[in-house]
């Protein structure tokens, strides 16, 4: 294993110490517990909004902390979620008298985690809402599984949502909006390369010079089918075909493409694949109205992509294309 | 003085259980990376840890009861994952079935084993043959209470418990996982041991290896 | 090698076409030959900036091409410089009348390309200034090398020569700019793995698990020493030593502190990077006013990082807050 | 006919230089990726199969200079990197040196070479020992010049200068660069062939080849 890292076990504190300084604007970071927050948090009448998980997804969370986004971000250990000590500790950093919407991935460990913190800050008189965030069509969700995972479609729901809060919304508006993003956004993602998590030493998973995964996840658990390397074009179909097929289109209606790298990928190779998975959506009457490609929620230096499909309206686009300032996300301002 | 337990032997375990948790952690996260992301070792080892700590700063007046209960709340601040909920709730709930009782005897271990159970089921919503941590609980639960019944003493109750629950984490090898991350791969965890039935296999052997040193002493 | 891209031979102009049609809101892209132009060229009496290079830097350049920076991208295919004939045509493409301006990095294929097609646009009557960057201190500046490289101090020369060119500084104010931001900044980078060129298959080099190379450039060729790995702490006292010792602070001076990902590097790593660089800079009484942290000048998937400090004044600090808006770093609007 | 070598030898000299670098272009590729970018064979492959298009497009009537002018700037607008400069550099340089002339007897031929090797010494500003293309070059043109003098035919001549620089570019070899990517890797250079050189001596054996082919026939 190779990294740019200390001591293992100080990875997380450094690397948000690290982001707190870089970022001082805009945000400040607490390390005991560990969160990072707006630095104009509490910001009274609005609505907070707080999101967290296992670090080594990057910039997921703490890159979306700030003006017309998350309020606060908890990071746990790597791959590890956060405890409720730092989540009800956030939730009362952001609490500006309007509640705070908890924004978790659907995982067990987030899930109960954020439970048990909720039912804490609720015992301290804060109003506390829960969206749970469950876009991956690798995972059949029924009975048979913890349901689908919460990937890179949340950033879409935290970007779309803190707008919603930034305008004003309460907080069962702002929760709705979470959940219409959520019930509207698909993911499929591909790894070329596993990741090694420092504490382990090793990789979760290993793959043939010939061989990617098919479903992967984002916290170095393999995927749903290993398959052997095919033309980035091939690929995309598969990814794109999963996606449009659990969330079909009807010609003319608008979609968010978003084609997100797993930390490793090169650029050139995420514009190959947003150019095939564009020319498939167009091809199919998809009109792509807005796009985003980049590194936005990650599984540390894995090579690979997955791939997002939000269903737009009018709505969702203007609280899309509202001003953002975040280290990872910004415009408008 | 083998007929009941007291907090000397609810600190030992603790003790014991953060020693074999230290030297099964790499196992743990082995097995965690084969099924799920490779970092239940870690969390366990972290929380276990922790809560080795918080023991010296319990009064000597402390129950059994009180050890649970400060186990309980620092495994839910430091374990994290899924793991930490489900093994903090299991002693909170272990920790109330107790009460204030100074010494547990045969029922009274199997009243905590059965409450900590049944808290696990209350968060995460498993049943068995689900590949999880409850396919160690619950045949660790009937054995024991089998042994209770049958006039078992403390000591045997847990040798019981302990014997059940490593055949139950045994067991979940050739299962399909329908809770936790290992439910994402389908078939493809067939043929690996689910970690938190593993490590709920190492806590129960380590309650019954500290009764039994204190049986002898 | 396991890429996510079809056929080698079509790397550039895939990710090209993909890049365009994702940021067509800000950029429209030729095929033939290759280059990218904001969608808005040529604008009257602007001055026209024009940078380019071997591809596999990723968003350097493309990536800049936008309002406040860059008018014009060249790409030559991955880590060899285009040859002039692209190169004229973007150059004619942006000239606005007030001439155009090449921001060259130091490499002999750039400095001989962009060399020969400044004479042919000159021969068109387009007046064109050069500057060349070569901001890398792991290269003994001397008679005896081919001189320093430049590396990720490109961005910070494209930025701010950008916002003065938007102001309407004319081309000889721009390029006075241009070369003063190229004369205080310095750069020293490192890796931890190699990156494979497509149409190579195979690593440019090979570092064992425990090797890291110091002083590596951009184009996958190997670096000036090879050490064990090290504590990111102790690496980033080696960079930014180099740095420093080569262009020394005042105590009290302000600095721009960027870390550049090489591309497959996560980001925890580059903010326990920019934690520790942060904090000796600190330690020197250097005060770091600007910091940039993220993948900029990139070497494909390699993994690594490089530091580079940019000395700042008045001019280049209100320069470097003006308003940008490029597919890779935008702000101010 | 060995006397002076015309426009069918300049195309056969440029078919037979495309044939060589594609089958050295992985060798070339090679030597440029350990101590330089590893795309010399790419970007000379890439050139030379660009120009090999151009030939047709030639007339009947097109000189050895029109061939060598054609050349230089397919390669000017193909290779890129350093060495399309300069190789395009050399050839217009050549093509100029010998003017509209119908054949090339010996003397014309180290006036062509000559030009070449200014050219690309302009461009370049590299000195003999620099370990670069210049240090296969210099050798070749010497050696062409000496055997000029002494009567040589035209491909004795360019045998002279294939021979020379194939041995300037094998005692490239334990050079310093002081030019080109090489220069950055300070003694770690030390050991490896310069890619440029190599191409260069392949060049001008495939030069020498095609003209014996014509003289035996
Ligand atoms: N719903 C559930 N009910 C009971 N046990 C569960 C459940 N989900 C997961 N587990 C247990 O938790 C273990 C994983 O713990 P750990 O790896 O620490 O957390 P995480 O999966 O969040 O990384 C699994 O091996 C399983 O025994
Ligand atoms: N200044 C120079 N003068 C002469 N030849 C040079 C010079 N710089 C580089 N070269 C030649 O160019 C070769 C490298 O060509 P190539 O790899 O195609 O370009 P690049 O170095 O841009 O990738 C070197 O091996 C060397 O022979
Ligand atoms: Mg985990
Ligand atoms: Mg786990
Ligand atoms: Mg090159
Ligand atoms: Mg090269």
């Amino acid at each position: 294993m190779k990294k740019l890292i200390n001591d293992p076990k100080n990875v997380v504190t450094e690397a948000v110490g690290g982001f707190a300084i870089a970022h001082s604007d805009i945000v400040r970071a607490e390390l005991d517990p560990v969160y990072v927050v707006r630095s104009d948090a509490p910001r009274a009448g609005k609505v907070g909004i707080v999101s967290g998980g296992g670090s080594g997804h990057e910039p997921l969370h703490a890159g979306f902390v700030g003006y017309g986004m998350l309020d606060a971000a908890v990071p746990g250990p790597v791959f590890t979620s956060p405890t409720p000590d730092p989540i009800v500790a956030a939730t009362k950093a952001v609490d500006g008298g309007a509640g705070v919407l908890h924004i978790v991935k659907n995982y067990t460990g987030d899930v109960l985690n954020f439970e048990t913190a909720a039912d804490l800050a609720a015992a301290d008189g804060i109003e506390v809402a829960s969206v749970i965030v469950d876009d991956d069509v690798a995972v059949k969700d029924s009975l048979y599984t913890a349901g689908r995972r919460g990937v890179a479609g949340t950033v879409l729901v935290e970007k779309i949502a803190g707008a919603a809060a930034e305008r004003g919304d309460d907080l069962a508006a702002v929760a709705a909006i979470a959940t219409k993003v959520n019930s509207r956004v698909r993911t499929m993602g591909v790894a070329l390369t596993a990741c090694v998590v420092p504490h382990a030493g090793e990789p979760s998973f290993t793959l043939a010079d010939d061989e990617i995964e098919i479903g992967i996840g984002i916290h170095g658990e393999p995927g749903r089918e290993r398959i052997k390397l095919e033309p980035a074009d091939s690929i995309v179909d598969r990814l794109l075909g999963a996606v449009l097929e659990d969330m079909p289109f009807a010609a003319g209606e608008e979609a968010l493409l978003l084609v997100n790298g797993m930390g490793g990928t090169p650029q050139v190779e995420l514009y190959i694949v947003y150019r095939r998975a564009a020319e498939v959506l167009a091809e199919r009457g998809v009109t792509v109205t807005r796009s985003l490609v980049g590194n936005f929620t990650t599984s540390l230096e894995m090579q690979g992509v997955s791939i997002s499909v939000l269903k737009l309206d009018d709505e969702l686009t203007s609280l899309w294309d509202a001003p953002v300032h975040t280290a990872a996300l910004r415009w408008g301002r | 003085m083998g007929a009941s337990l007291g907090a000397d032997w609810a600190r030992a375990w603790i003790t014991a259980s953060a020693e074999v948790l230290a030297e099964n952690r790499v196992a743990l996260i082995t097995l965690d990376r084969e099924i799920g992301d490779g970092d239940h070792g870690e969390n366990m080892d972290r929380g276990f840890q922790a809560a080795l700590g918080k023991l010296d700063e319990l009064p000597d007046s402390a129950t059994p009861g009180d050890v649970f209960k400060v186990v309980a709340t620092t495994l839910i601040s430091t374990v994290g994952g899924a793991a930490g909920p489900l093994y903090g709730t299991a002693f909170l709930k272990a920790s109330l079935a107790v009460g204030a009782a100074e010494r547990l005897d045969a029922p009274a271990l199997v009243l905590a084993l059965t409450a900590a159970r049944d808290g696990v089921v209350l968060r995460g919503k498993a049943e068995s043959g689900d590949k999880t941590m409850i396919d160690a609980w619950t045949p660790a639960v009937d054995a024991a209470t089998a042994a209770a019944a049958a006039g078992a003493s403390p000591y045997e109750v847990l040798q019981a418990a302990a014997d059940a629950a490593e055949r139950g984490a045994e067991a979940t090898e050739p299962l399909v996982a329908r809770k936790g991350r290992a439910s994402y791969l389908g078939e493809r965890a067939i043929g690996h041991r689910d970690p938190g039935a593993q490590s709920s296999a190492l806590l129960l052997r380590a309650a019954e290896q500290v009764a039994r040193a204190g049986a002898e002493a």
